[in-house]
């Protein structure tokens, strides 16, 4: 049973691994906030979840892995919000749909 | 321990501290060194600190965070004109610097050179590791040694964190009061209240087993203080103040120095000296259990009391003249 | 370090008691003095934190600890200064802050050495660093310079406080810095100031000025007492510390009361005091009578125990002698020009205020009373039993030290203002000293760049020369 | 393994240095301050660190590393929280009068 759960755990991994490595490029190439927010929320939602879930098998007994879905569970309830309302305060600043611009000179 | 694993986190500790201090971006480096602060928590539990990894990730990469993004917000930055600074003398442009800098990390890195090799833990170290259990009754060496040990070291960094209070209010006070508008929509509003008791807990078994797992009063007043200001933050800093008012703030902090006070002076009156644990009036309980290690609970309560007020009416005190954007608009 | 930081001991009770005697009866008084609400309430203030440092300063058991409490009353004095008088005080700060510099670097060598502790005279080398530090505080010939401008013209309560306390800590520092051995240096020195400050002080047109000199005067036979290096000399310095102290505190609140009342010091503008002031007439009587050194008054007491310690010397004695022929026709001239003859200025009447100011003074006279009734009362305190204060020579030769003055005075009344111009340039003629101050500031303003990333350059780099020097 | 980290807390030390002395913007001066109290921290720790040491947690598994730079690190996060709030607290006064955040135009105290 054991090794099977393992096996798998390590599928979950790779596939959030995956995940994360997809938000990053998201992040990089993507043109306007709500395009690089989809792709910033995949990290979590997909990535960190699945790593979490994953790593379940080798947490070593049920109450570490326990923990650790309950650390999943908080993601999936924290990450949306926190999205949403990054989503919510772009939306309401009309920046919508504006690309970024990358040069933007801060204060020095 | 895996070396590889460990030199990539240092490169990356390099890398993101880099870049917090050649972006030129202030919101962005500061969201570079909140990185750092994780990876250097992520080192801290690697060498086998799970406490301070615990408050290095509680701190200094979230509630500091959250202190820079209100300061941020609250002022005016007019651009100065790029490049170098023209009035400065040579030595203060970054050629200068750099030379020193660099200069000093040589000299710094030849005198710690000297350090690497085999270490041994001093006779004290070995002392606190091997007699904890039989002199405070406590499972986590790091808690005895704050608590009982080199309690009276914590009674004045708990001065200092009041000293630290005191003096953002002397130099905020005077300021605009003006309320926040709504907050933040329902959604966040509603998913917000599913969390909190969850947060309220974490923390609360944080502080009350920090004799016996990683954590205690530092790291669960920090989480307390970090539900404070996320409540200010998704609720508006009306709704924070009329639940938990400035003034009950106050009270829980000079409440928490005088708890840790008294506890000291109830150790005198059992006949120990000022703070002592186990010849005080608090048994030393069944190791392992809530009630054991002497009166380490109250006093992680104390410290609790004292970081969480202390750390959210600081945090307080710089956003209530705020003017957050959301109020000008119609909800 | 393993000392205390303080230590009591009956010579250091008494000037302790001195200075919470001179604070109390100063509180009263100011409460009359300061026109401003302002003014009284940063002098009551400031009044706390200078009696806090002089108590630190008086209990102290080290040098350090003696400085820096030392220095914390200065800073007081100068705030105390500066609520009437900004550009005075400045001047004060400077030319204290020059001497505390030369104080600091003696209290340096002396750690290195072994001899940081009060209680160890400090090393012979160092003793002319600390002599010129202390010297600054204690007006001694060539140092003195600041001192009749300063206590001159700062308001009365605080030149009270400078004359009757502040001064003296430098007299302290001598008295713990010396061997127990006489020092001829400091005796002439102490013989010299006596002298020039009565004569200076017969010649003053000014009251507070006049005050100020009798100060250096009085200040001289503390000094010399305290060089004489014996345990009589040492007591018998304190004990005229005290009794100087609260008669100075008198003096000058006596001066502050006709300047409010007249609108000026100049006795050119003063007359008729005795009749409208009839009180602080009475209380200036005493007070003087108690400078003098009358019989039956502290003064008398005090100085017969100074005449004791320098009975080996007795050319000092005989100089000191002449000194209160001169303070005795100076005080005729301040008693005969300011409180007799006719008014010549407009009167302001005080009434509530005046009733403060006086309360003052006699609060003072309380302390002074027991001290001239009961002679032997402080001198065994301080360890010093079986002097004889009352004889008929003793009381005979005050008594004709009084007359002398007297007669002197009505002789040369008629010239109250001989070469001031002249003299008061020789007494100036050390002030080149603060001119190392005036150097100093301007170098450290133009080291000073006003960059913080400057000075934080400056640290950095300073620490890596130490490290680099250090670790070759 | 000691001298990597070593050579890690010079170069951070370094790196928070040379921003404190070259950065003109204040935030950018706190964020030296931090850099270079993470250089200490991480010192501390990896100073305590001993290979195949245990988290000091009774029972102990084996050796346990060395608790007591644990408790002062402990202390000093804390602390170095408080000094940033401060610092911030400190640049939004300066910020009202000088309306600035750049560290060359606080020169009022020049003497």
């Amino acid at each position: 049973m054991t090794p099977l759960l393992r096996f798998l755990g390590g599928i979950s991994i790779f596939a959030g691994v995956f995940f994360s490595f997809a938000a990053v490029v998201a992040i990089l190439r993507f043109p306007d906030v709500y395009t690089r927010l989809h792709g910033g929320t995949k990290a979590l939602s997909g990535g960190a979840i699945l790593i979490l879930l994953g790593a379940m098998p080798y947490a070593g007994g049920i109450a570490g892995a326990l923990k650790l879905f309950l650390i999943a569970v908080f993601f999936l309830v924290s990450n949306p919000m926190a999205s949403h309302a990054i989503a919510r305060a772009c939306h309401r600043r009309a920046l919508a749909n504006r690309p970024i611009d990358e040069k933007r000179r801060g204060d020095v | 321990m895996s070396e590889p694993l460990l030199a990539f986190l240092y490169f990356f500790i390099l890398l993101t501290a880099v870049v917090a201090v050649l972006l030129d971006d202030l919101l962005s480096s500061f969201i570079s060194l909140s990185v750092t602060g994780v990876l250097m928590a992520t080192v801290f539990a690697l060498f086998r600190a799970p406490d301070v990894a615990l408050t290095q990730a509680i701190i200094n990469s979230g509630l500091v965070t959250s202190l820079f993004l209100v300061a941020y917000s609250q002022t005016q930055r007019t651009p100065s004109p790029a490049g170098e600074c023209r009035e400065c003398p040579f030595w203060l442009r970054w050629p200068g610097a750099a030379l020193v800098s660099s200069l000093f990390a040589a000299v710094l890195f030849r005198g710690l050179y000297v350090l690497s090799g085999d270490r041994i833990p001093g006779s004290t170290s070995a002392h606190y590791l091997s007699q904890t259990l039989e002199e405070t009754g406590a499972l986590n060496v790091v808690a005895a040694i704050l608590l009982d040990y080199r309690a009276f070291d914590t009674l004045g960094e708990t001065t200092v964190i009041f000293t630290a209070v005191f003096g953002i209010s002397l130099l905020l006070s005077g300021g605009k009061y003006v309320h926040s508008g709504h907050g933040l929509s329902f959604i966040v509003k509603r998913g917000m209240a599913l969390l909190t008791p969850f947060i309220l807990l974490y923390a609360a078994s944080i502080l009350f087993l920090g004799h016996l797992t990683p954590g205690g009063g530092f790291q669960g007043g920090s989480v307390f203080a970090t539900v404070a200001i996320l409540i200010c933050v998704v609720y508006g800093t009306n709704f924070e103040a009329a639940r938990i008012s400035p003034k009950s703030k106050e009270t829980f902090e000079a409440g928490g120095a005088m708890l840790f006070v008294f506890i000291g002076l109830l150790g005198i009156a059992w006949g120990g000296g000022f703070l002592a644990n186990l010849s005080g009036p608090f048994p030393a309980g069944t190791p392992g259990s809530l009630f054991s290690g002497g009166n380490m609970l109250l006093l992680n309560l104390a410290v609790g009391m004292k970081v969480g007020a202390g750390l959210s009416s600081i945090f307080y005190t710089m956003i209530k003249i705020l003017e957050l954007e959301d109020d000008s608009w119609p909800s | 370090m393993t000392e205390p930081f303080f230590v009591v001991a009956a010579e250091r009770v008494l000037p302790a008691l001195l200075a919470g005697a001179l604070v109390a009866a100063a509180a009263v008084y100011g409460e009359g003095y300061f026109d401003a609400v302002e003014e009284r309430r940063a002098f009551r203030a400031l009044l706390r934190v200078f009696f806090f440092s002089v108590i630190g300063a008086v209990f102290s058991s080290s040098w350090l600890v003696f400085f820096v409490f030392v220095e914390i009353s200065t800073v007081a004095l100068f705030l105390m200064i500066a609520i009437q008088r900004r550009d005075v005080a400045e001047g004060y700060l400077q030319i204290q802050l020059v001497g505390a510099s030369f104080f600091l670097a003696g209290i340096a060598g002396a750690s290195i050495m072994g001899g940081a502790l009060l209680s160890s005279p400090v090393p012979r080398v160092l003793l002319p660093l600390f002599i010129l530090g202390l010297g600054v505080k204690a007006a001694l010939p060539g140092l003195h310079f600041w001192l009749p401008e300063v206590h001159g013209t700062a308001p009365a309560p605080v030149s009270a406080l400078l004359s009757g306390f502040a001064v003296k800590l430098g007299v302290f520092g001598f008295l713990a810095a010396l061997p127990s051995e006489p020092h001829s240096f400091l005796l002439a020195a102490g013989a010299f100031m006596a002298l020039w400050g009565a004569f200076r002080a017969a010649l003053q047109p000014d009251v507070k000025r006049l005050l100020a000199y009798s100060t250096m005067s009085q200040l001289g036979y503390i000094v010399a007492a305290a060089a004489a290096g014996s345990q009589v000399g040492t007591a018998a310095a304190i004990f005229h510390t005290a009794v100087h102290g609260l008669v100075k505190g008198m003096l000058f609140f006596c001066a502050g009361i006709l300047e409010k009342t007249y609108g000026t010091k100049k006795f050119s503008g003063l007359g008729g005091g005795a009749a409208a002031l009839p009180w602080t007439f009475f209380l200036f009587v005493f007070a003087a009578a108690s400078l003098l050194g009358l019989p039956g008054t502290p003064g008398f007491a005090s100085k017969g125990l100074i005449k004791e310690a320098l009975h080996g010397f007795s050319p000092i004695s005989l100089c000191l002698l002449a000194a209160n022929v001169g303070t005795a026709v100076s005080f005729f001239k301040m008693g005969a020009f300011a409180f007799g003859g006719v008014q010549k200025s407009p009167r302001k009447i005080l009434q509530g205020r005046l009733r403060l100011m006086n309360g003052g003074m006699l609060m003072l006279v309380v302390f002074l009373l027991p001290l001239g009734l009961f002679p032997g009362w402080a001198p065994s305190f301080l360890g010093v039993e079986g002097i004889r204060f009352y004889s008929f020579a003793k009381c005979a030769e005050s008594l004709s030290v009084a007359l002398a003055g007297a007669l002197l005075f009505a002789a040369y009344r008629k010239k109250p203002g001989f070469a001031d111009a002249l003299l008061r340039r020789i007494d100036e003629a050390g002030s080149c000293f603060s001119c190392v101050s005036e150097r100093g500031g301007a170098f450290v303003r133009s080291v000073q760049s006003g960059f913080l990333r400057g000075y934080l350059f400056a640290a950095v780099a300073t620490a890596l020369l130490l490290m680099l020097w250090f670790s070759r | 393994m000691a001298v990597m980290s070593f050579l890690t807390v010079s170069l951070l030390f370094a790196l928070g240095l040379f921003t404190v002395l070259s950065r003109r913007n204040v935030f950018k001066t706190v964020i030296g301050l931090t850099l270079m109290e993470s250089a200490v921290l991480l010192l501390l720790i990896s100073w305590a660190y001993i290979p195949g040491g245990s988290a000091p947690i009774l029972p102990l598994q084996g050796k346990g590393v060395d608790p007591l730079p644990h408790a002062f690190t402990l202390t000093a996060i804390v602390i170095g929280a408080c000094d940033i709030a401060l610092a911030f607290a400190f640049i939004m006064k300066l910020n009202r009068f000088e309306r600035s955040v750049n560290v060359d135009d606080f020169r009022r105290l020049k003497g």
